[in-house]
């Protein structure tokens, strides 16, 4: 039976599946670089064409990463309903926005087109094109692994006085403590369960009352982040870390031959993604 | 000898607001030397944390003035090699680990400070020996146990090859065993030639140091060795101290057995004065 | 005084995350029987399962199998009234400091006899009493913000505002990890009279001995998920070999005194106290078996 | 940009960052009330806090995380467009800071209340926009949705800052104990 408290056992943040694959030996800068721009031209392409090209593409790369399919399947699942209301307000709101093509229905406000058909398939596909894409990519890399590539991803900007260190320690900062504090909230909970405190009973529409009930935990959990951000303070002073100070770096990656294959060929499908103009 | 530390009349106080301030620290001197193992010890509240936090410049004084290696911590100029030279291990092993991957926190002290990617593996490679935690290295650090995490937080100190290594209260979060692996690295690095500061209110860790200062509403009311503090039972019971439990079996035995010394402090003591005095008496039969 | 069993624990099992790569057996056929009015100590080291083990008491986890009776109430069955057992069984976490939400100790306090639904002035009688048997005193205090508190009295305050809820099983995770001497012995000696004076049956978990010793009417050892070793302090703490198997630590004065024993000496292991220990040495040193030795 | 990035402000930013995420892949970050979601998400609060307590940087950046984290966790197809889901946060933040700093002299208590309730609505005005002009929903649906979710949800979010806020800065106005005899 899954106790109603478990909380730290079930998250799922940088859940990295060790196959070893070609997708789990690339660069991890390539990776999210090249996930980073495939993922924006699949957001901006409209077409039929390019989100078949899309979804091929995820699939293929969903395949070659050797990471079971019930991982995929598994982000997919929970959205079908999503998907549905979505598709049905679509249709019914959206047939005036977008208007253009054939018109297959009419009745009073609503108004089905061969465009907002599009839209409805092409927000649908693109959806499950970008969730595979995206467990591709948390599945294949540790999240060292990616704070490190969002740092040397973003070191050119340091020319401007972009503080790329500074933004890629906050992010491993917020990874790292994620566990942490889902440990002390699940203990918080607990506590507070202990002494009586019920979250989210009572009646539906109170909605002062409900968001009282859960301040006996949501005010300790600041608090603990908070305090221990305190902690933290003092103790990366004492390590001698100065914002701003050019620092050496333990972590090197180098990039192969195949990382800039793969690279390049992103950048290809990215730009064809983007630009070609697909006939359906 | 040149002292590594030295508190020179140092005062400190909070402010609690505009108008109220809470004085901590009333001039306080002491200086700490090259291979010292010193315990400062105090009860909740006596200013001991407070003034652990100025010995490498985490806070600096109000008045006086505290000397680390000859630079002065009010000197923001040469906070960097103040930090360099006196390093702190903290009360929460959650709350000084950084990084994500065990290896990778031990890194980033010397990479605050640019050291070369190669040295740095070194550096890493033995700190990590020291504290026997190798082979976790490349564990992520909520798998590991209160003492393991603390045993990370004193490697990533340790790689910095500090003069003087702070233990603010290192060790009361942790279990027995937690506690006595910490102290057995504590212990280890000492042989080893670092400085050893530890802040504690566990009697039979304080024990274990060559030297004890007291701190009591903000100041030091004894300094000397372990041996000698614990003779004075009362004033330490006064200020909500302790002395440690085989203190206290020596000096009942001593009220009834004479000869049997009342100065013991460690259990290896305890034993070998048994061992003489039972000696002794065997001898005074035969 | 020894009342009827209000604990029954019978091979109770009890697995995390069942079903996943994370899947993990913490319970694996405990077994454990506490009286009314008892002190009961739960040691084992970290991982042992003593801390799932709690969790059952007041059905913040339920069995996986196994029979689990709480003060008449079978967690094994499926609808139970969990208010019930709540309000009968308060468990006190590690670090309870961190769970204080409210400003003012009083509300903090008062924060679970309100959700009791009870009047008002039930709920202040309650306090009153809540703060009185740990050692705060209700007009000075109660008005008092909580952040300005030392560590001591905010455990303090965690643990009143459990009392509060008049529980008849206190059940208490390290009562005194990172306390001061004086805070650690003042919370004893209250945990203590709550005990033997309140008749509250008391059960906690402790890394420290010295505890154990000196509340302790029974000791459960957890290993592995199971109950390994149980009685009486003094049956615990002689029985060395065990002990070492199951990485227990001893209380410092045990832990002299085996020492003495292995270099032959005739000493009684079962003295834990100070004096006791004490004792101990002066009889070695002043009866006859110092002879023996000598040869 | 590289002088407001204090040590302290790196490390708020993190925890605040850690608490997003905790929020948004837990069941923690939504809070059960009338909406036409069905609750209220309070997911967002770490980077209202973040602006009002260390500055707008902060608050971005929290936002950019919370945005982040409810792009990759996201179930409604919405969210799965980085455009939607990572965009209108940045912003989240800088509202609320904005909010607060014009209205602090005034009072305190009002400064968090309406940097939280304006900081929660910029949320979901800007997500709403965002929705309508990638398509998603029309422009009467966004209305009404804006209404139904928009005003329970800054309510919440209001409750929720000013309770962490004041907690954490220690400030109270209650000087007595609702036990208290009279």
């Amino acid at each position: 039976m899954a106790s109603e408290f478990e909380l730290s056992r079930n998250i799922t943040i940088g859940q990295y599946v060790p196959t070893g694959s070609f997708i789990h030996r690339l660069d991890p800068r390539i990776k999210l670089l090249v996930f980073t721009i495939l993922v924006l031209a699949i957001a901006l392409n409209t077409s039929y064409v390019g989100n078949a090209l899309g979804l091929l593409l995820s699939i293929y790369l969903f395949w070659v990463s050797k990471i079971p399919v019930s991982y995929g399947l598994s982000g997919i699942k929970p959205a079908i309903p999503f998907i549905i209301i979505l598709a049905v307000l679509q249709l019914i709101f959206q047939g005036n926005v977008f208007s253009g093509g054939t018109v297959f229905f009419e009745y009073g406000f609503i108004l089905i087109t061969s465009e907002s058909i599009r839209l409805v398939i092409v927000s649908a596909v693109r959806f499950v094109e970008i969730i595979l894409l995206s467990s591709v990519l948390t599945l294949s890399t540790s999240t060292t692994e990616l704070t490190h590539a969002i740092q040397s991803l973003l070191s050119p900007l340091k020319k401007i006085k972009f503080p790329v260190h500074e933004i890629s320690l906050i992010i491993t900062i917020a990874i790292r403590f994620v566990p942490t504090f889902a440990i002390e909230m699940e203990k918080m909970m607990k506590a507070q369960a202990s002494r009586g405190a019920d979250f989210g009973s009572g009646e539906w529409w109170r909605i002062i009352q409900r968001t009282k009930d859960m301040l006996p935990i949501i005010i300790p959990l600041f608090n603990i982040a908070l305090s221990r951000a305190e902690d933290l303070i003092l103790a990366m002073e004492s390590r001698c870390y100065t914002p701003g100070n050019e620092r050496s770096a333990y972590s090197v990656y180098k990039a192969l031959v195949g990382d800039y294959i793969v690279l390049i060929i992103g950048l290809l499908l990215s730009l064809l993604l983007l630009f070609y103009p697909f006939p359906y | 000898m040149e002292p590594i530390i030295a508190l020179e009349n140092v005062s400190f106080s909070y402010k609690i607001n505009e108008t109220h301030e809470v004085s901590v620290l009333k001039d306080v001197s002491f200086s700490i030397f090259p291979g010292e193992y010193v315990a400062i010890i105090g009860h909740n509240g006596s200013g001991k944390s407070t003034l652990s936090k100025h010995l490498n410049g985490l806070l600096t004084p109000g008045s006086g003035d505290v000397w680390v290696r000859g630079h002065n911590t009010k000197d923001a100029s040469r906070k960097l090699d103040i930090r360099k030279a006196v390093g702190m291990v903290f009360q929460h092993p959650d709350n000084q680990i950084v990084a994500t991957i065990v290896e990778e926190d031990v890194a980033f002290g010397l990479e605050n400070i640019g050291v070369p990617r190669e040295e740095m593996k070194q550096k890493i490679d033995e700190a990590l020996e020291v504290v026997k935690m190798s082979e976790f290295r490349k564990r992520p650090p909520h798998h590991l146990s209160g003492g393991q995490k603390q045993r990370v937080a004193i490697a990533g100190v340790l790689a910095m090859q500090p003069d003087c290594i702070v233990f603010d209260e290192s060790t009361s979060m942790l279990d027995t065993f937690g506690r006595n692996e910490v102290l057995q690295v504590m212990r280890k690095m000492n042989t080893m030639g670092m400085t050893i500061i530890t802040v504690t209110h566990r009697m039979s860790e304080a024990a274990e140091a060559d030297r004890i200062i007291v701190v009591e509403d903000g100041k030091i009311v004894m300094d000397g060795k372990p041996r000698d503090i614990f003779k004075h039972k009362e004033v330490l019971m006064e200020l909500q101290l302790d002395i440690p439990a085989v203190s206290q079996i020596a000096e009942m035995v001593h009220i009834q057995i004479p000869n049997f010394s009342k100065e013991l402090i460690q259990e290896e003591e305890l034993i070998n004065e048994i061992k003489r005095v039972s000696k002794a008496r065997s001898g005074e039969v035969v | 005084m020894r009342g009827k069993p209000i604990i029954e624990i019978e091979n109770l099992f009890h697995t995390y995350m069942k079903g996943t790569p994370m899947e993990h057996v913490a319970l694996k056929g405990t077994n454990m029987v506490v009286n009314e009015g008892e002190c009961i100590a739960i040691i084992g080291h970290t991982g042992s399962g003593k801390s799932t083990l709690i969790q059952h008491f007041n059905g913040l986890i339920r069995p996986d199998s196994g029979k689990v009776i709480i003060d008449g109430i079978d967690l094994s069955k499926k609808r139970i009234d969990i208010k019930a057992l709540r309000r009968n069984v308060g468990l006190v976490f590690q670090n309870p400091e961190d769970q204080i939400f409210e400003k003012l100790i009083g509300d903090d306090i008062s924060y679970g006899p309100f959700k009791l639904g009870l009047p008002i002035k039930e709920v202040r009688e309650r306090v009153k009493w809540a703060m009185n048997m740990v050692g705060l005193n209700f007009e000075e205090m109660k008005d008092r913000q909580t952040f300005a508190l030392s560590g001591g009295q905010k455990r303090k305050v965690a643990l009143a505002g459990i009392l509060a809820l008049k529980p008849k099983i206190l059940v208490l995770d390290e009562p005194t990890a990172g306390l001061d001497p004086k805070s650690r012995n003042e919370l004893l000696d209250k945990i203590k009279s709550l005990n033997k004076i309140e008749n509250l049956t008391v059960i906690f978990v402790s890394h420290n001995m010295e505890e154990v010793a000196y509340l302790a009417d029974r000791v459960y050892v957890m290993a592995n998920g199971k109950d390994v070793l149980s009685g009486t302090p003094i049956d615990i703490f002689t029985d060395k070999e065990k002990l070492q198997r199951y990485q227990i630590g001893t209380p410092e004065t045990v832990q002299a005194l085996y020492r003495l024993k292995d270099l032959g000496y005739n000493v009684d292991t079962s003295a834990f106290t100070i004096s006791e220990a004490a004792d101990e040495i002066i009889k070695v040193l002043t009866n006859g078996e110092v002879e023996n030795h000598g040869k | 940009m590289k002088g407001t990035l204090t040590v302290r402000n790196i490390v708020i930013a993190g925890v605040l960052g850690a608490v997003a995420i905790l929020l948004g892949v837990t069941r923690l970050g939504y809070i059960p009330v009338p909406t036409a979601a069905g609750n209220a998400t309070i997911m967002h609060i770490p980077a209202i806090i973040g602006g009002i307590m260390q500055g707008p940087i902060v608050g971005a950046i929290v936002g950019i995380i919370f945005g982040v984290s409810s792009f990759l966790n996201a179930t409604v197809p919405l969210f799965k467009d980085p455009l939607v889901a990572i965009l209108p946060r940045l912003f989240i933040g800088v509202v609320a800071w904005v909010v607060y700093v014009g209205i602090r002299r005034k009072s305190e208590y009002l400064a968090i209340g309406t940097a939280a309730f304006l900081g929660t609505l910029a949320n979901t005005v800007l997500v709403l926009t965002m929705a309508v002009v990638r398509g998603y929903m029309g422009a009467e649906v966004a209305w009404t949705v804006a209404l139904t979710s928009g005003i329970p949800e800054a309510i919440v979010g209001t409750i929720v800052t000013l309770a962490v806020v004041l907690s954490w800065k220690q400030i109270g106005k209650g000087k007595k104990s609702r036990i208290s005899e009279d």
